[in-house]
């Protein structure tokens, strides 16, 4: 039967290359078998463990790269495949950035992968940004050297890269200092709320990548839908525009576990 | 007059669509946004008493001839349901079917008891889910006298709250299955379940695809065993039948109508087509009446079980 | 060495694949062309004692899912068909199975009896099929007792011939089935027949489309089913096993192989694909095993029933 | 589910009109909703009833025809059939002809019918072509008035209609005054095995329309496989060129019914 997209199906592929970036932070590659946009994301899985989303950190010469970061079970695992071991691999999924304009590409923790692929892909089609990049600190502050050809500015918790502020500190000061057409943002959603007003306030256009808990990615088990308007970020998202985050109910709030029940507020 | 509308149970519904269990429909957010599509009623994920988390991922995948799942009856626990119900009554008219299950005929009383409390337009039970094999399901599904078992314990404590039985193509005997549970009280019949259960190997590491290994199989694939059984469930009893399984078009509910169905469930075909779909089905069935010079879908109903030629 | 030569119940086959019951199998000079196009060994249309016409027509139709019967079980009666068996020996050397049904384990065994004088190389016992429900199949392959009955009613007649049951998805308890048949003395099995019954309707006129109303689905549609079952049976028995449902390119044959089946039964991919499918699938497997650095089918056999990581 | 082409699955047409030949021998016009070939056919369903093999006639303005004869049941249950009555519809099925050269078209009986479309077929195609038909008696040729424009001859038993002969008399006449690339036929069989001699005899390429039982039409039951290669008339045929037929060991002979089973001889 070939009613579906292939590369929409599961689809195990061996791991090509394994580029380590600190023992908990590792960029694992793929021959690529569909095409994806910035801001895209594919679900990955370890037979016998979980299946978990991840972002296109890049496309490059038929391969295709996912960067992730040891933060419980499923990553931690991740760490431990090598070169050669079959994972599967479903995607691509959901909607990306829509380039338009002169953007100014705003990235915090985890959420620098995406952005990656993201400035390589701005700089293909010569369209001008800037970019403000934040950690917590120096060492998990991804793809410094590559990030650094295009200008970026970085900013640090503990000042042992860039400046000792937060991410969005540089963004507002770049806000006031130049012109931008968007903003295009993935990182903490505190980060991207923040993101949101500043680009209420200017009057700017937004794009921005937000996280909720997947299992399906098919916009089918409805995991991932928002409050308020009911997208589903594996679907209408993860990337939403400045009219559909107004419709997010849950945005900068504690949202939905497994369970699909809302997680308490942190504390 | 909407040629579209129908009534089930004594609901009123704008369209045949409902949303099927499990799909979409875990908060007010999406189900509201499936009832703005135009899906004439939605039906929430089955809940019950107490949260699951569910079965890890992979456990929804498409393939070929549509999805084969085992979520494994992830819930927020039927308080929290209760909650998003009620979120959802507030803003969205259309009907709202809250699906249950449970692992006895008390438990299901007890959790028919609560939800009804809370004034959902119909109660569906499900007593079908695969997925769950040795916890939920398989066994009332199997076992026509369970079914009565579990129709009785929820009639008994639904109240005034219609109540509807979710059927499994799997039973033993669909007609004596559907006879039970009439005479147990049923106020409509829900069929089908998914299928199978089935299997998704990827050869490439050799290994079932769902974390649950089986789970169970949905969408196009299913169409034609769920036109059977609402078929045979139309023979056997006079009740309601919201006919569900493999709907991706108009054609695809009309068969289930003309099978017997008096609504249509459509769940797997948001993957293909988006909650668009409904819409658009919705589209297709008027424009079927409309150039057949039909009224109502009261007029085709139940076409499939004249006897003989012409 | 031919890395596709597999061995089932002693008798050698050049290719996995065989040619599944009842498509292209009543003469001689269609088995022999399938052969030729690469089946490994071919089955002919289940016969029974005497010559039936079958249900009028429509009786095959193609769906999008694949194709749904009623044929009826036409044949041309045992002794027209061993002359077929005849002539394709003297013209063919794959190996040729013959498909038997009837109503009671005493007319199979008649039956196995004069099939087995003709020495074909297994003979299959259709207990399975559901379009003649309350004729043949039904009581049997719903009940594990009554397949461990006719199992050993054809095993006491067929001398040295080697005998395969052909078991449905819709057994009762596929594992408990298999291990009845096993200890009844069976060979081999064969999982799976036709899915459902399903049933088709023409929206036009609002009629099931089947002349017989309900029919048995097969093709791509029921493969996630096919595959599961093999998968339970394999855990259940150490039978070799003719995995049968939904096959059309090798990825499909290799889920059924790593699910355990140690042949791959191939019937409705002949209606989407010609008997070239045959060739076409026999190279995909060859390719893959050279991909993946597999010398023989049997490495990637029973795969998926490995448990845990890696 | 959209994996086949929708033509090919059941679907029941309104009769937009029939044309009353005799009451013995009507056409049937329906919307055209796909393609055909000169020679290819459809299972026709009648509701409740069966459903049978008939050959495309003619395709004309957005309309296919089938022209259909009552000898039993089946047939003569369509004769009762009105304009506006829903018959099912699946096809095209098959292979037809396939026009090359200079083309001697024999016919004879309701074999008449697909030689209709094909010379239609080449006339529109500018191929040249001589036409030869016979039947029992004048009463049983259809189509005269069409075929005269195409100059065709006619033979009957009785002579009621052109010459008291075999229709394959007028073909032999006519090999031996003109020259032919191909000889195309349709109608009983010792008709086309008669004809199969002469293109052997003639060295002319043949293309002949064969009838087996058919159950589904679409190479999948076996009821309508030829003895000797195995070929389905349904799929492969019912068309037929020179090498394929030379591999049909039942040419001629008494072949199977419903049961699979050879027929006995015919007396
Ligand atoms: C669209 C999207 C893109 C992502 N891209 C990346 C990426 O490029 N690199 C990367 O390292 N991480 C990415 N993540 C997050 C990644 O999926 C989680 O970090 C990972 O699943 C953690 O699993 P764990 O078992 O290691 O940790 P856990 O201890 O299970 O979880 C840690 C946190 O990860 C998140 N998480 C866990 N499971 C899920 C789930 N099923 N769906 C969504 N979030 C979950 C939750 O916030 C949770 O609190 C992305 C998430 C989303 C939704
Ligand atoms: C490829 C093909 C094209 C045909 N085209 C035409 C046509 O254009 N016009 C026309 O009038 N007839 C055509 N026929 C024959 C037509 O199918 C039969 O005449 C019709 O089925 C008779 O059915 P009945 O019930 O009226 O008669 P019956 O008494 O059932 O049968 C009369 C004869 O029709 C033939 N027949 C019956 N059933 C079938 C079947 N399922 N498959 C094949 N042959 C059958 C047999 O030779 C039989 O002896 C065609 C047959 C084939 C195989
Ligand atoms: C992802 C998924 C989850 C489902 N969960 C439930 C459920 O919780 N309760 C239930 O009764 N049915 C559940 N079902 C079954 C559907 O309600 C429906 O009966 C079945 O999928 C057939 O319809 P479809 O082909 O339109 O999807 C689920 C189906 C899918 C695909
Ligand atoms: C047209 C048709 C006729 C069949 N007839 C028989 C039969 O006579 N005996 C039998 O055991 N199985 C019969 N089957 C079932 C097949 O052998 C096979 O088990 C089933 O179709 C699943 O395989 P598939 O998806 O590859 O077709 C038939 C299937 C089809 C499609
Ligand atoms: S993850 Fe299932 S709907 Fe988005
Ligand atoms: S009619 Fe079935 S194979 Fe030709």
């Amino acid at each position: 039967m070939n009613s579906i997209l292939p590369s929409r199906a599961m689809r195990s592929l061996p791991i090509k290359q394994v580029v380590t970036h600190s023992p908990e932070l590792k960029s694992f590659l793929f021959e690529q078998t569909f095409e994806a946009e910035p801001g895209q994301f594919v679900m990955l899985w370890i037979p016998g463990l979980d299946e978990k989303p991840f972002s296109v950190s890049d496309v490059r010469d038929g391969w295709i790269e996912i960067t992730a970061k040891a933060v419980g079970p499923f990553s931690r695992a991740l760490m431990e495949c090598q070169a050669g071991d079959r994972l599967g691999l479903r995607g691509p999924f959901g909607r990306g950035f829509r380039p338009r304009g002169r953007g100014l590409v705003v990235g915090g923790g985890m959420g620098i992968a995406p952005l990656r692929y993201l400035v390589h892909w701005l700089e293909r089609d010569r369209a001008p940004f800037r970019v403000a990049l934040g950690a917590r600190t120096a060492a998990e502050m991804m793809f410094v050297g590559d990030f650094s050809r295009y200008g970026a500015e970085f900013a640090t918790d503990d000042g042992t890269l860039g400046r000792q502020c937060l991410v969005t500190g540089l963004a507002a000061r770049l806000c006031a200092d130049e012109s931008f057409d968007v903003i295009y943002g993935c990182g903490p959603e505190p980060m991207l709320v923040a993101l949101k007003k500043l680009a209420d306030e200017r009057g700017l256009d937004c794009q921005l990548s937000l996280e909720r808990h997947m299992k399906c990615g098919i916009g089918v088990c409805g995991s991932c839908c928002v409050d308020g308007s009911g997208l589903c970020i594996c679907r209408e998202g993860p990337v939403l525009d400045k009219a559909e985050l107004d419709q997010v109910a849950d945005f900068g709030l504690p949202h939905r576990d497994a369970t699909g029940a809302r997680k308490p507020p942190r504390t | 007059m909407n040629p579209l509308a129908v009534q089930i149970a004594g609901i009123a519904l704008e369209s045949p669509l409902v949303l099927a269990s499990g799909v979409l429909g875990t908060t007010a957010s999406s189900l509201r946004r499936v009832a703005r599509a135009g899906a004439g009623a939605v039906t929430t994920k089955s809940c019950g008493r107490t949260a699951r988390p569910g079965h890890p991922a992979p456990c929804v995948l498409p393939w070929p001839g549509g999805l084969i799942n085992a979520v494994g009856l992830s819930n927020p626990g039927v308080e929290a349901e209760l909650e998003e119900l009620a979120e959802y009554r507030r803003t969205c008219a259309a009907p709202l079917f809250v699906s249950i299950f449970a692992d006895s005929p008390d438990e299901f009383g007890r959790l028919a008891r609560r939800v009804a409390e809370a004034q959902p337009d119909l109660i569906e039970v499900n007593v079908s889910c695969p997925n769950v094999e040795s916890e939920f399901g398989a066994p009332f599904a199997a076992d026509p006298e369970a079914c009565g078992r579990v129709t009785r314990a929820v009639k008994e404590n639904a109240g005034a709250v219609p109540v509807s039985i979710k059927l499994s193509a799997q039973c033993a005997s669909l007609a004596r299955t559907a006879v039970i549970c009439r005479q147990s009280g049923a106020d409509a019949l829900t069929a089908i379940n998914t299928v199978g259960p089935g299997m998704w190997i990827d050869v490439g590491t050799g290994r079932p695809a769902l974390a649950n290994k089986v789970g169970g199989v949905s969408g196009p694939a299913i169409l034609p065993i769920a036109v059977r059984a609402v078929y045979e469930i139309r023979k056997a009893v006079d009740l309601p039948i919201i006919g569900t399984g493999g709907v991706s078009c108009a054609e695809d509910a009309l068969q289930l109508i003309m099978a017997g169905a008096d609504a249509v469930g459509v769940g797997s075909a948001v993957y293909a087509g988006g909650v668009e779909v409904f819409g658009e089905i919705n589209r297709g069935l008027s424009a079927f009446l409309k150039e057949r010079g039909f009224d109502s879908l009261a007029q085709v109903k139940g076409l499939a079980q004249r006897e003989g030629r012409a």
